[in-house]
């Protein structure tokens, strides 16, 4: 029988090599990671190039001469061929250079540090209370399905996911921010400066700039207070659009399990029901979940865009969109690349943690 | 061997499937109400959604403006009615692409195999990878801002999960045994994969298309919201609460009817797609 | 008798996750003209693989196989559908190899499509005959495969396979998914199959007692490679290998004998000498040091065991 | 006094065109062993789990009897249920594989299963046991996952750890069919041993008669989740009268048969709403079996649902 007669049906599966080892895994993520940043900033850089709007024009400013503006395109060496612009980009980004902001004319790297701490911290809080409430309501729709929770969680699944972030948003402004001004509007309005929270108001230092962190390191009460209350509605906002996908699926996947035969068999054996679906079911349940929020915290580093700028939070997202806004196509690459190598590494973490989950798994993709 | 001896509840599940039966059709039926708004809204509309009218800017709603006016007095009931075709309009394109690119490409990986499939399925990884958000920002900032190009931006940041969908599918249907006793029989390739293979990816392929116009729809108004998509006076959905997001205090209506309508028509989506989805497997 | 297919020396190694497992050692058997051959041996001895490897849905790596005296690849690659015509298959799942979104008409015309058999009026005519002839309801023609009863699935699996006529059918565990009493049936059906044809079979069971029923001629596999084989009743009244005694005194008959004790439980299989060492009451060393050969010991009798001469006359529990 | 006595159990699932268990009443003694014999969609398996007080959450139970050890259990609620598997139920699934947690390590699930049972401590007991029913090495493979060991061994951890709580009553559903031939008669032996050493009550399931006929005392028939025949296993396996017990066992290959002959086999059928379950498959059928479920009647040497078998009975004997 000729090779390609038929397509790849029979047999077991082509065997993974043995004896590669942690260190060739660690190593084929690395160059993965590599290959991925170098296609997305090779897409970005060029489209970049074909952008329609001259940064060197933009760079020099509105009342700039036509020779002012030849100047600046010569210091930033946009006369010079695209190829070679390409190499001193990529040779800048190995040095960790990624170049200079038109907008705020400082390094775009200085900027992005700045402004880091704030996404994270509304990422991590955000990403947290998501993740452990919606697989917690999962598990227990899975375990009880039928009653008023069930009715409440399929309405919050199903609505969840429907509904725009923006607009959710929107509406938690106008409702809880506004009209009873229960929460600040947003975060604060004299960016950019590091940092949520107006440290100087709250009266403490700022050390790492996120400022529930900054406010535990200060240990007081009413900073955190403070922090806790600027933080409710973005993170409400982020919580509400993406718990429904984790309620969901947590409850699909256990209710998969717990039909199982091993469930029967560990009640057959007399173990409590905590073990039987806690430690037994809910684990094994946990698996594609947990490849979801990896995709989720993936798409977050992107996504929190649309959060930041209605809340007018100081992060990452924020300084994409005013980047963007004002063409500053250095910026726009820079967070490209950043959240792309966000995104593969989240994922590489993520496949760290299939084999706790499952042992089977030798090789993690 | 006797395995499946538990009966399934059969009253149980009748009800359900009823239930999802109603849902089916009241999806049927607002998809139907959708179409009409994205062929006819001018049949439909109430008013002229260009009209300016500054004397009557921010009319709260009213009988003769079910959902107010906005900021140039233009009628916003009457706004949303003729933005449908902008933006359901643009969903339906972009996912009709991605789903068609997708499918071509995941079954040429899952078909042939071996170094093929690992390549078509490395650079479907390097797509998917991408933060889409970001992404599309980056695309219509060079592409220029405009509907087309983040119709553009979405399209090609969509195909590869479809390709990878595809690909998952094929790939276990042809490690199913009715594909082992077709070629036993003597079915040529092409017969295995036009009796055996596509027919089996069609349910899956149909609930997939349906959640993601929702999908689509989410994700094209939410870069409208960031300037990225319709420009004025365009009356797409995302592009109206993005626009009322600064008036959001002084007329609450403005933010509130496009809103419902884009979460309104999301839904309806979801809930078509789930029932669908039920339907296939039952 | 002519034989109809041959197997020499065949090989199959598949590669998984765990090392090459050696699934198909050095395995040599024949099917004569309308005979019916039973292989037995457990899960894991290679018995499907041989099933697989004869339709051409694996490729042996060393070996031969050869279907009226050609070489099967060759004819797979020259003119598969004169290949296809004349091998035909049922299978384990009597679900599973039915395409669930085809009805049984469509299905049981399926291959007289294939190989352009008739017209449409013809074809219809034909799939009634052929739900006759495996007693089928013709007015479950409209039905899906899921509303069907694992027996009557199995039957339409059956009409599939013998829409073409083929000389040879290869059935690989028809019986096992099924109830006891809807294997009776479908037995009785490829008996008759048989007899009224004339078609050979290659019969796959894990179950000596199914085999022995249908079968003319007996070979038992074990860990790859056949351990024993000969007539039907000489296999299973006179075994010569310990482990077609093993099987033999498994299958205890129902009038009450209360079978034999139980053996060591080694499973691990050596990769040298007798492959059935370990789980052998009567193992000598040269066992262990030197596999044998499959020798014939009566007329169509062979037994790869250095003490079968020995055995064959102690009889089973000597 | 019987270690177990059930009387006119009968389990409804909801929606369920006819019940899954109707009205089957049984007695096992200590040290006696029943065997279960029926078919998919015949009932077993939900009498097993109902026996073990495992039924799904939607199922439904009615009894007239149910007692273990001489405790009416009727009314026992989940945690006595639990209880009771803890220290005088164990129970043996038909998949050795699908019976274990396939992410956890053996050792990890003995070990849960061991403490939940409050014998912790008996470890070295059950590394003893399993290396007598002849799992070597027990300390150095049960660290192994499921899928690393064969059925066969999984089957002998099942049973070693169904044994070692000294239970009352062991119920086995289909604990060999998946399992080869050679290993099946191995398993059948070792659950025969421990049996009458620890002089425990055994309910076994099994559609098929060659296991029934190596370890059970008595054999009941189930067919349609009726009993259609029940009695000394002699007596059924040798003389049965009910015509699907007799289909059952003329339907087996035997290897003392006459080879190349048809067998003599049942009709294919459906289970009718009411009368006789078996009535669209049956030989003997008359128009009462189509309206009347008929009652267990002593037959001969059984008592066997069937009243136009008692009638020709009578006329051959």
């Amino acid at each position: 029988m000729t090779q390609g007669r038929y397509p790849e049906v029979t047999g077991p599966a082509p065997g993974l090599r043995f004896g590669a080892g942690r260190l060739a895994r660690f190593a084929k993520g690395v160059v993965w990671l590599l290959v991925v940043v170098l296609v997305a900033v090779s897409i970005t850089f060029a489209l970049s190039r074909i952008v329609p709007a001259d940064p060197a024009r933009l760079a020099a400013g509105l009342e700039a001469g036509p020779e002012q503006v030849e100047r600046v395109r010569q210091d930033m060496g946009l006369d010079d061929p695209v190829m070679v612009q390409y190499v001193r980009y990529i040779t800048g980004l190995v040095r960790g250079d990624f170049g200079d902001s038109i907008r705020t004319r400082g390094p775009i790297l200085d900027d992005v540090v700045e402004a880091l701490p704030a996404s994270i911290e509304l990422i991590v809080v955000s990403f947290t209370i998501f993740a452990a409430l919606g697989i917690l309501a999962g598990a227990a729709w899975a375990y009880w399905p039928r009653g008023v929770h069930a009715v409440l969680l399929r309405v919050v699944a199903v609505a969840g996911s429907a509904v725009p972030v923006f607009w959710v948003g929107l509406l938690l402004q106008i409702f809880l921010a506004a009209r009873p001004d229960w929460f600040p509007l947003v975060a604060r309005l004299d960016f950019p400066v590091a940092g949520n929270l107006n440290h100087e108001a709250a009266g403490i230092a700022e050390v790492t700039g996120a400022g529930l962190l900054d406010a535990l390191i200060a240990r007081s009460p009413s900073a955190m207070w403070e922090a806790a209350r600027v933080l409710f509605l973005p993170v409400m906002t982020i919580v509400i659009h993406n718990i429904a996908l984790t309620i969901a699926l947590t409850r699909s996947s256990l209710a998969d399990q717990l039909d199982r035969e091993y469930v029967r068999a560990a009640r057959a054996r007399g173990l409590s029901e905590w073990r039987v679906v806690v430690v037994d079911a809910l684990r094994n349940a946990l698996n594609p979940v947990v490849t979801m929020l990896g995709l989720q915290l993936g798409w977050l580093l992107g996504g929190v865009v649309i959060v930041e700028v209605i809340f007018s939070w100081p992060g990452i997202g924020l300084y994409a969109f005013s980047s963007f806004q004002s063409f500053d196509y250095n910026a726009i690459m820079a967070i490209t690349v950043l959240a792309t190598a966000g995104f593969v590494l989240v994922n590489a973490l993520v496949g760290q943690i299939y084999p706790l989950l499952d042992p089977r798994i030798k090789e993690a993709r | 061997m006797t395995v499946a001896e538990l009966p399934a509840a059969p009253e149980a599940a009748s009800r359900t499937r009823k239930a999802g039966r109603g849902v089916m059709w009241w999806s049927v039926a607002t998809v139907a109400v959708l179409a009409a708004l994205v062929l006819i809204p001018g049949l439909l509309a109430p008013a002229d959604p260009y009209k300016l009218d500054i004397i009557n800017r921010f009319t709260p709603p009213n009988a003769g403006n079910l959902f107010g006016t906005d900021d140039s007095g233009r009628d916003i009931l009457s706004r949303v009615i003729h933005g449908a075709r902008y933006s359901i309009g643009s969903a339906v394109l972009i996912i009709t692409v991605a789903a068609l690119v997708g499918t071509i490409y995941g079954s040429l990986a899952a078909w042939y195999g071996g170094i093929l499939d690992r390549l078509l399925m490395r650079t479907v990884d390097v797509f998917l990878a991408f933060p889409y958000l970001v992404f599309a920002m980056a695309v219509a900032a060079s592409m220029g801002r405009g509907l087309t190009s983040t119709i553009v931006a979405l399209s090609l940041l969509w195909w590869p999960s479809y390709a990878r969908m595809i690909r998952g599918q094929v790939k276990s249907i042809l490690n199913d045994y009715h594909i082992r006793a077709a070629i036993t029989l003597g079915a040529r390739r092409g017969q295995i994969l036009r009796w055996h293979v596509i027919p089996h990816t069609y349910n899956q392929l149909l609930v997939r298309f349906t959640l993601d116009i929702g999908n689509a729809l989410v994700a094209l108004t939410g870069l409208a919201f960031l300037g990225l998509g319709a420009t004025p006076p365009l009356p797409e959905w995302g592009r109206m609460v993005a626009d009322s997001k600064q008036f959001a205090l002084l007329a609450w209506w403005y933010a509130v009817f496009p809103g419902i309508v884009i979460f309104v028509t999301v839904l309806n989506f979801v809930l078509l797609g789930e029932a669908l989805r039920k339907r296939s497997t039952s | 008798m002519t034989s109809l297919l041959e197997l020499t020396g065949v090989d199959k190694t598949f590669v998984t996750d765990r090392g090459p497992v050696r699934a198909v050692r050095r395995m040599s058997m024949t099917i004569g003209e309308g005979e019916v051959v039973g292989l037995v041996g457990e899960s894991g001895s290679g018995k499907s693989t041989i099933a697989n490897l004869v339709l051409g849905l694996e490729q042996a790596d060393g070996g031969r196989i050869r279907f009226r005296g050609r070489d099967v690849g060759e004819w797979l690659d020259d003119e598969e559908a004169g290949y296809r015509q004349a091998v035909q298959a049922v299978f384990q799942h009597p679900f599973q190899a039915l395409d669930s979104r085809k009805r049984v008409g469509w299905l049981v015309a399926e291959p007289l499509v294939i190989h352009r058999r008739g017209n449409s009026r013809e074809r219809g005519e034909r799939v009634r005959e052929l739900m006759a002839d495996v007693h089928l309801d013709p007015s479950l023609v409209d039905r899906y495969p899921h509303q069907l009863s694992g027996g009557q699935a199995q039957r339409v699996n059956i009409a599939r396979a013998l829409a073409l006529e083929p000389s040879l059918l290869v059935c690989d565990e028809p019986v096992s998914a099924l109830d006891v009493s809807v294997q009776a049936q479908i037995l009785n059906l490829l008996l008759e199959i048989n007899r009224e044809r004339s078609m050979a079979m290659l019969f796959i069971s894990h179950s000596l007692p199914v085999v022995r029923h249908l079968s003319d001629r007996i070979v038992v596999m074990y860990a790859g490679t056949a351990v024993e084989e000969g007539p039907g009743g000489e296999v299973s009244d006179r075994p010569t290998h310990p482990y077609t005694q093993l099987l033999v005194s498994a299958a205890s008959v129902i009038t009450g004998d209360r079978g034999p004790g139980r053996g060591t439980m080694r499973e691990a299989i050596p990769s040298e000498g007798c492959r059935f060492v370990p789980r052998c009451p009567v193992a000598i060393d040269r066992c262990s040091a030197e596999e044998p050969s499959l020798d014939e010991l009566q007329e169509g009798h062979s037994s790869r065991c250095w003490l079968a001469s020995d055995l064959s006359r102690r009889g089973v529990g000597g | 006094m019987s270690l177990l006595a059930v009387e006119d159990l009968t389990v409804t699932y909801p929606g369920g065109r006819r019940p899954a268990v109707k009205g089957v009443s049984l007695e096992i003694e200590s040290g006696r062993t029943l065997a279960v014999v029926g078919e998919s969609g015949s009932g077993k398996t939900t009498l097993a789990l109902a026996l073990a007080g495992l039924l799904d959450r939607r199922a439904r139970r009615h009894a007239s009897r149910l007692e273990i050890n001489g405790e009416d259990l009727l009314a026992a609620g989940r945690r006595r249920w639990r209880q009771l598997r803890r220290t005088d139920i164990s129970f043996i699934f038909q998949s050795p594989i699908n019976s274990w947690n396939p992410t956890r390590t053996m050792i990890a699930q003995v070990r849960d299963a061991m403490s939940a049972a409050g014998h912790a401590g008996r470890m070295p007991e059950l590394m003893d046991l399993l290396a007598r029913v002849g799992f070597e090495d027990p300390e150095r493979r049960l660290a192994d996952l499921p899928h690393q060991l064969s059925g066969g061994m999984l089957q002998r951890v099942s049973i070693a750890v169904a044994v070692i709580i000294e239970p009352a009553l062991l119920i086995a559903d289909e604990p060999t069919s998946a399992l080869d031939s050679t290993v099946q008669s191995e398993i059948l032996a070792i659950l025969g041993e421990l049996r009458s050493e620890a002089d425990l009550a055994m309910l076994i399931i099994s559609h098929d008669l060659s296991v029934v006929a190596r370890v059970a005392d008595d054999v009941m028939v189930l067919y349609g989740g009726k009993v259609v025949e029940q009695g000394a296993r002699a007596a059924v396996l040798g003389s049965a009268v009910h015509p699907y017990t007799r289909g059952l066992l003329d339907s087996v290959p035997r290897l003392d048969g006459d080879r190349k002959i048809l067998l003599p086999s049942m009709e294919p059928g459906h289970l009718p709403a009411s009368g006789c379950p078996f009535a669209p498959r049956c030989r003997l059928v008359v128009d009462d079996c189509r309206r009347v479920e008929p009652d267990l009647i002593p037959i001969n040497d059984t008592l066997a649902a069937c009243p136009p078998a008692a009638s020709s009975a009578l006329i051959t004997t």
